[in-house]
């Protein structure tokens, strides 16, 4: 279970830090943590990786972001929306992946991320290439304003810890029970009479209802949702974080997230920016190669191995 | 020089490794030409890990290998193949994109003379009939037949064995006794793995008995009957 | 931030399809702008920062919030690809900088969107379409087709150009819209092909007009078809086959052989960046010359004081001619109407223009919504 | 009539692209005896588990359970009926602890197997259940262990108290004991024994040691059909039996048992 | 007819035929993508990227060594078959026993750092290559005129992937091709050397990309990107011709671009989507693919 210390000690960094750093910055170093963390859910726990996580990233946001645009709704609800957005996408996608397995599930759902990106493209709702501007935030339960910075990123804060409950509450579930077992040995659930698909589709649906729920939030920080958000480097981008941070570790995608943010943060302003992708597609050589529990997975068997 | 005291393997000092554990401490055995040996043991004691190691099938080795006179430890499996070393492994291994035929055909030769696939097809009469179909639609004992004809085609005069009697009809199992007894007449040499000890004790000249990847025992045909009581303790019969 | 310390953020393409056009280039042009000013205004040193857009709005507007808000930027300039320059405004509108537009086209700046924080500069889509759709409508060409880029720039370039041709007698037979980054354009060029109109326009920029116009040749659509880029730079005509381009007009907002005052300018500009000025480059240069007197001159960095002061002295140097900076945020100066020389009228590898005619500013740029005029 | 057969099978045939693997067979299954199936390799047997289970699709023919035709139902189904197969090759949960892996079985009734939103802590009063059926296999001393490190004897006999968990009426076993030691052998065939107190059990098996002492009905097959039914005195005693099947070997077990 | 009609009628078999030519591009990079894939159970996310290298390589060969268009096409993919050997001895090789969804991340690693590496050198504007004299000019067609070397695109395609399909489905090689897929292991034990075919035909698989490659550099623009943006369809159809079927790829690449033709000519706004919407419909029917083999 999760260490109590540590948590707190997370909480009071997370209550603390926009005094020391610009608080945009940690509102989407939090949403794509969360991003992560969704998406870990699905690799970690269930043991199928999803290639097309990106989707679900980008319908919460631009369906948040419509609504806020062309609806007088409240942010909480237009998120709310976002998130049922994916939820129904994932719905849908998961009852055609989850039929395959492995590489070919990886396949089909980069696949499928990318008919959602090109109707994305066309749609005219989504303004394409120019993508979805100015998207205001308005005032949560129209009390709140959140125009101010801080404000808005201690509704991510809220929206991220609760993002971050439910999936380790999934985990530690009757129906976690159940995705262990099927991760360890699929045809012996079967054989138990599990339907195995349906678990699969569940966690997928859970999993891509999250990743909405921090596309909504991240297009409300940004007033802006993009087809960056929809396209299969983003999908990378959310597999990245997580390899890392360490697969299948409750704090990895959060650890990922912020290294990979902040990396880009760091070098996407300067002279640096070419790198960008060079780099990137290092870490991944590198992780792959020799990293491969990521920076929590070797933390925790340093911890083992030295306490 | 008498060919039946040819060494074929000999084995010194064997220790293999999967990943972090060991499995083999130091395994010791020879084999002459002709000879028919087994390895008998518990479930889990380390006998198909010692044919795995011939082969060069498992994480890391050290000791001493020697097949047919050259050393075998700096070998690539397939360098090991083609000293007429033939191997039939306990998950049988038929190849599910092959057909049975593709499947008897695959293995490259190695020597001239083995059997040719009409003698096959006379022993394994299911293979003949099935030969068109995909090789994992066989049923679990044809795949074993499979299995075999496989490496007896390809000519290896050593052959590495690892239950072949599993999951075989009784009828077939008194006929591949036969089988093996015929090969050890043309003089090839045979490691076998077994279970059944009833099928192995009539046909074999020497057993060796493995327990917690060591071996503990070896016993010559002709002791067989005064240290009964010893196997049986080891086996837990 | 009105902290009297001035601070230039340069948010360019700088790798990607518009990177010759305003990318590194622009970053050398307003650089040149404040050395040629002295490098200190209001006594301290003028500080310049540059960043990559990567043409992707959302990346640009991160950026450009992080400049604003967290590093103390003043005045965002670059902004190529109306996409990007959209989310940029986005930003700097509700923070009140001023954004420097020098590589957009779309006219969306000073009439749907505009704000008193823009100062819309080198050239937009209305006067492009008055300077060469209207010129060739007139000589005949009444049948068109629209090969347009998929996004913000690409759309108003097309429905500013449609009713130019049927204001003056033409007739749209059709158009098909290609993503922006478009390698492969056989396809469209085969529906063009399809369409029996006169004129193909090409209602993109950049290395699209030149793989468009590669296409074209290809499938031998040259043969029966004119051919109309309606934007494109100089970097872009140079990259196009002389043989096949040679004689297709054009609507610039510069060019660098214009005069001793031009070729002296883009001589130093060669010198530094290797290649010669683009309209955007040019731009640059001289929006934030006009920024720069106008903060010297009013004595302070505060976005509304110093948009307030640009707008009433005019702009004039080498490359605005003629000009005024309209209270819509609009710098309106003359335009020229050139044509491509065929590689054997060229002297050198830059002499690629002829200048048919200069465009008066009035005549090219449309006349000022009222509702966006912000000069009071 | 029928009632006392839990299992019937009715002309139940399956092709294979011309390949006929099971031919017209009819199968009558008494409540509560150990049935084996036997015949050569190749003969249909796993084919007609696989029937029964619905893995496959019978190409005609029926299969009742209980009386009520359950030919159209799907794998998972069946397990809900209380159909329960247990596999060839060892099937736990590896990285579950021991007790792990039968409450994932004991979970299935429960209901609340798609709770995600509720603590797993709602599951531990099926402890004792599990407690209680690893004790009937003798591996209540194993409780938290890994599953992993259980020798190979001891995974079955989880594999089998996982099975029990799901109250079958109706075990299929297909070679319960293949690849197992001499010691193993017996204490599964002791086990098996032990379980089929109020079950019936459908094995397939060729260690003819475990059918003579286990079985009370065999059925053989061969080349997909019939070929004779009966317990084991009677099967073994026919000559087609022993020639296609058997051979020498029915002799020694007859002196053995 | 009427005259409509007839246009109509030019402009759809000229979008067929564009379609053909792109299909050509699609099986090459799907047969390389099926190739690896049966062999060594990984998806070489790298292709596209190959590809790009193959067109830079071609593009820097005539700049810098002089080389032609036709020294390039036989070099070139050479060239990248042998960068793709080294790829799999030292990066690939190293991780084969793990999970294959690490290889596939590997080399989608190694696409980034490769577009990157050109991104940076090149920027990612695009370059042209001159298309060969003896291709140049064109054949007009009763509907269409007919770029030369666009006929030449398919002519090479067709043949290529033929001689790959008869080598992998009727020889004892393709035997142990897939043979090796399955159990690599066992295979060496039987005496085959499998390390030196995987080697082989991983490179071989990615020699197609760098082929690719070359052909089309004298007709899309050679860029950094121009691999990423045509992998992910690649990947579609694969999926849709049933991975690691041979036959499948070339198959299904062909008909795709066919597809994709007909949707440009009825529906363009599809035109990018309809190869993921097929891909749809054969899962939902065939979840393995229309020439897939496992269920
Ligand atoms: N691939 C592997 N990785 C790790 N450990 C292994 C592997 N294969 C076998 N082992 C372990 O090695 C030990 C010896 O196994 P081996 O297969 O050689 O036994 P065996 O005597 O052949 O028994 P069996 O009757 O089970 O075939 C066992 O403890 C087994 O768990
Ligand atoms: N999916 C299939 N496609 C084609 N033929 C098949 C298929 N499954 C089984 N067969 C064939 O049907 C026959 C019966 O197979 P089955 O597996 O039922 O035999 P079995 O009685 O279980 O034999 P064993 O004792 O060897 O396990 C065999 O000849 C086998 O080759
Ligand atoms: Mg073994
Ligand atoms: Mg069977």
């Amino acid at each position: 279970m999760i260490n109590r210390k540590l948590l707190i000690a997370l909480l009071a960094i997370g209550l603390l830090a926009p005094l020391a750093v610009y608080p945009v910055f940690l509102a989407k170093l939090l949403c794509f943590a969360l991003f992560a963390a969704a998406f870990n859910l699905l690799l970690g726990f269930v043991g199928i990786l999803s290639f097309g996580h990106a989707a679900f990233l980008g319908t919460g946001g631009y369906v948040t972001g419509w609504l806020m645009l062309n609806s007088g709704l409240t942010p909480e609800l237009a998120i709310i929306a976002g998130t049922l957005a994916g939820a129904l996408l994932g719905a849908v996608y998961g009852k055609l992946a989850v039929k395959r397995e492995g590489i070919y599930f990886a396949m089909v759902t980069l696949a499928l991320a990318q008919l959602t990106f090109f109707i994305y493209l066309q749609a005219p709702f989504t303004g394409g290439e120019d993508g979805m501007q100015g998207i205001p935030r308005r005032a949560l339960f129209g009390l709140i304003d959140l125009s101010n910075n801080t404000v808005m990123y201690y509704l991510v804060l809220a929206i991220f810890c609760f993002g971050f409950w439910l999936i380790n509450r999934t985990i530690h579930s009757p129906f976690g029970q159940v995705l262990k077992a099927i991760r360890e040995n699929e045809p012996r659930a079967i054989s138990l009479g599990y339907d195995v698909e349906k678990y699969k589709w569940l966690a997928f649906v859970i999993s891509a209802a999250l990743a909405a729920l921090a596309g909504g939030t991240k297009s409300l920080v940004f007033e802006l949702a993009s087809l960056t958000d929809v396209h299969w480097h983003m999908s990378g981008e959310v597999i990245l974080m997580t390899l890392v941070g360490g697969v299948g570790t409750l704090f990895g995608p959060l650890a990922g997230a912020a290294l990979v943010v902040t990396m880009q943060n760091y070098l996407s302003g300067g002279e640096l920016g070419n790198y960008l992708h060079i780099i990137m597609g290092a870490v991944f050589v590198i992780c792959v190669l020799s990293f491969r529990s990521g920076i929590v997975g070797q933390l925790q068997k340093f911890k083992r191995n030295n306490f | 020089m008498n060919a039946s005291h040819r060494e074929k393997i000999r084995i010194n000092n064997l220790h293999a490794f999967y990943g972090e554990s060991h499995i083999l401490h130091g395994i010791d055995l020879t084999l002459m030409q002709g000879e028919l040996v087994t390895l008998l043991g518990r479930n889990g004691s380390g006998r198909s890990t010692t044919l795995k190691a011939i082969m060069n099938m498992v994480g890391k080795r050290s000791g001493q290998i020697v097949v047919n006179g050259s050393d075998t430890m700096p070998m690539q499996a397939h360098r090991i193949a083609h000293l007429g070393v033939g191997f039939c492994p306990e998950e049988r291994g038929i190849f599910s994109s092959l057909s049975v035929e593709e499947n008897l055909m695959l293995p490259p030769t190695v020597r001239s003379d083995g059997m040719s696939v009409e003698e096959i097809y006379q022993m394994f009469p299911n293979l003949l009939e099935r030969r068109n179909s995909q090789g994992t639609r066989l049923s679990g004992g044809e795949q074993q037949m499979l299995a075999l004809a496989r490496i007896l085609r390809s000519g290896a005069n050593i052959l590495l064995l690892d239950e072949i009697t599993e999951g075989l009809a009784p009828v077939i199992v008194q006929k591949l006794a036969e089988v093996l007894v015929q090969l050890k007449q043309r003089g090839l040499t045979i490691l076998l793995v077994e279970q059944n000890f009833r099928f192995a004790a009539p046909i074999a000249d020497r057993h060796y008995v493995m327990e917690h990847g060591h071996i503990v025992e070896e016993i010559a045909a002709s002791e067989l009957q005064q240290k009964t009581e010893l196997l049986n303790s080891y086996l837990g019969v | 931030t009105t902290d009297g310390k001035v601070k230039i953020g340069v948010l360019a393409d700088m790798s990607g399809t518009y990177a010759d056009i305003c990318g590194p280039g622009c970053v050398v042009a307003t650089q040149m702008a404040i050395d040629d000013f002295g490098g200190k205004v209001l006594n301290k040193p003028i500080e310049l920062i540059s960043a990559d857009s990567q043409l992707k709005p959302d990346i640009a507007s991160a950026i450009a919030r992080r400049w604003v808000e967290s590093e103390d930027v003043d005045t965002i300039g670059g902004l190529v690809s109306s996409a990007v320059t959209g989310a940029v405004t986005q930003v700097t509108n509700n923070s009140k900088n001023i954004a420097l537009i020098t590589g957009s086209a779309s006219n969306g700046f000073t009439t749907k969107a505009c704000s008193p924080y823009i100062a819309h500069w080198t050239y937009n889509v209305v006067a492009l379409a008055n300077g060469t759709v209207k010129t060739m409508v007139g000589e005949g060409k009444k049948k068109w087709f629209f090969i347009t880029a998929d996004y913000a720039f690409g759309h108003a370039l097309e429905t500013v150009s449609s009713n130019v041709i049927k204001a003056n007698g033409g007739e749209v037979v059709g158009s098909v819209r290609a993503p922006l980054g478009t390698t492969d354009f056989s396809s469209y060029v085969l529906q063009a092909q399809a369409s029996g109109a006169d004129v193909v326009a090409l209602a993109n920029a950049g290395n699209d007009t030149v793989n468009a116009l590669n296409a074209a040749t290809e499938f031998g659509l040259t043969e029966s078809m004119d051919i109309a880029g309606l934007l494109v730079f100089s970097q872009n005509t140079k990259a196009m086959d002389g043989n096949v381009a040679g004689g297709m007009k054009l609507t610039t907002g510069f060019y660098w052989d214009l005069n001793d005052e031009t070729r002296a300018w883009s001589k130093r500009f060669k010198e530094k960046h290797g290649e010669i000025p683009s309209m955007a480059h040019a731009g640059a240069y001289s929006a934030t010359m006009h920024y720069l007197n106008a903060v010297q001159k009013a004595g302070t960095d505060d976005a509304d004081v110093v948009m307030k002061q640009m707008k009433t002295t005019k702009p004039n140097d080498f490359f605005a001619v003629n000009a005024e900076f309209r209270g819509d945020g609009r710098m309106v100066h003359d335009m020229l109407l050139v044509q491509i020389k065929k590689p054997a009228e060229r002297k050198d590898e830059d002499d690629i223009y002829k200048v048919l005619k200069v465009i008066p500013g009035s005549e090219a740029y449309n006349p000022m919504l009222d509702e966006c005029n912000f000069s009071r | 009539m029928t009632q006392d057969h839990i299992l019937e099978t009715r002309n139940l045939t399956k092709g294979f692209k011309g390949f006929i693997a099971v031919d017209d067979v009819n199968l009558n299954i008494r409540r509560g005896d150990i049935h084996a199936l036997i015949g050569p390799n190749g003969a249909g047997k796993t084919t007609v588990f696989n029937l029964l289970t619905k893995f496959l699709q019978p190409t005609s023919g029926q299969i009742l359970f209980n009386g009520q035709d359950i030919t159209p139902l799907k794998p998972a189904a069946i397990a809900n009926k209380g159909i329960i197969r247990s596999f060839q090759i060892s099937a736990v949960f590896p990285h579950l602890s021991v007790l792990e892996n039968v409450r994932i079985a004991l979970q299935r009734q429960e209901g609340n197997s798609f709770h995600f939103w509720r603590s797993d802590k709602v599951l531990e009063h099926l402890n004792d259940r599990a407690l209680e059926l690893l004790k009937s296999v003798g591996l209540e001393s194993f409780a938290h262990s890994v599953t992993v490190d259980l020798p190979y004897g001891r995974k079955r006999a989880l594999e089998i108290a996982t099975t029990l968990a799901l109250e079958p009426e109706l075990m299929l076993l297909d070679e319960p004991t293949q690849g197992m030691g001499h010691e193993d052998v017996g204490m599964i065939a002791e086990l098996i024994k032990q379980v089929s107190a109020n079950r019936t059990i459908l094995m397939v098996e060729h260690n003819l040691h475990v059918v003579s002492k286990l079985a009370d009905q065999i059925t053989v097959l061969q080349r997909g059909a019939i070929l004779t039914e009966g317990d084991y005195a009677t099967v073994s005693a026919d000559p087609q039996v022993r020639e296609a099947y058997m051979g020498s070997e029915a002799d020694a077990v007859e002196v053995a048992s | 007819m009427s005259g409509l009609l007839d246009i109509n009628f030019f402009a759809l078999s000229g979008q067929l035929l564009v379609g053909l030519i792109n299909g050509s591009f699609y099986a090459l990079l799907s047969l390389g993508l099926a190739i690896i894939f049966g062999l060594l159970r990984i998806i070489n996310f790298a292709q596209g990227a190959l590809y790009m290298v193959g067109a830079f390589a071609a593009l820097l060969g005539l700049k810098y060594l002089s080389l032609s268009y036709w020294q390039a096409l036989i070099f070139v993919p050479i060239m990248v078959g042998i960068f793709g050997m080294l790829i799999q001895v030292f990066l690939i090789r190293p991780i084969a026993n793990q999970d294959h969804l690490y290889s596939l991340l590997l080399t989608f690693g190694l696409a980034l750092m490769l577009q990157g590496i050109f991104t940076h050198l090149f920027g990612s504007s695009g370059l042209s290559y001159p298309t060969p004299e003896a291709l140049k000019g064109g054949t007009r067609l009763p509907f269409m005129y007919l770029p030369n070397y666009r006929a030449w695109i398919i002519a090479v395609s067709v043949v290529v992937c033929g001689l790959t399909w008869w080598a992998i489905e009727k020889t004892k090689l393709g035997a142990y091709l897939r043979a090796g897929t399955e159990n690599p292991q066992l295979l060496q034990a039987f005496g085959v050397n499998v390390p030196l075919i995987i080697t082989l035909t991983f490179g071989f698989g990615v020699a197609l990309a760098g082929l690719a490659g070359v052909l089309a550099a004298p007709v899309y623009s050679v860029s950094p990107d121009m691999g990423s943006n045509i992998l992910i369809v690649v990947f579609a159809i694969v999926v849709i011709g049933g991975m690691g079927s041979i036959g499948g790829a070339i198959i299904t690449g062909l008909a795709m671009g066919v597809i994709e033709g007909l949707t440009k000519y009825f529906y363009p706004q599809a035109s990018s989507t309809v190869i993921f919407v097929v891909m749809v419909i054969v899962l939902m029917i065939k979840p393995s693919g229309l020439f897939g083999k496992e269920a």
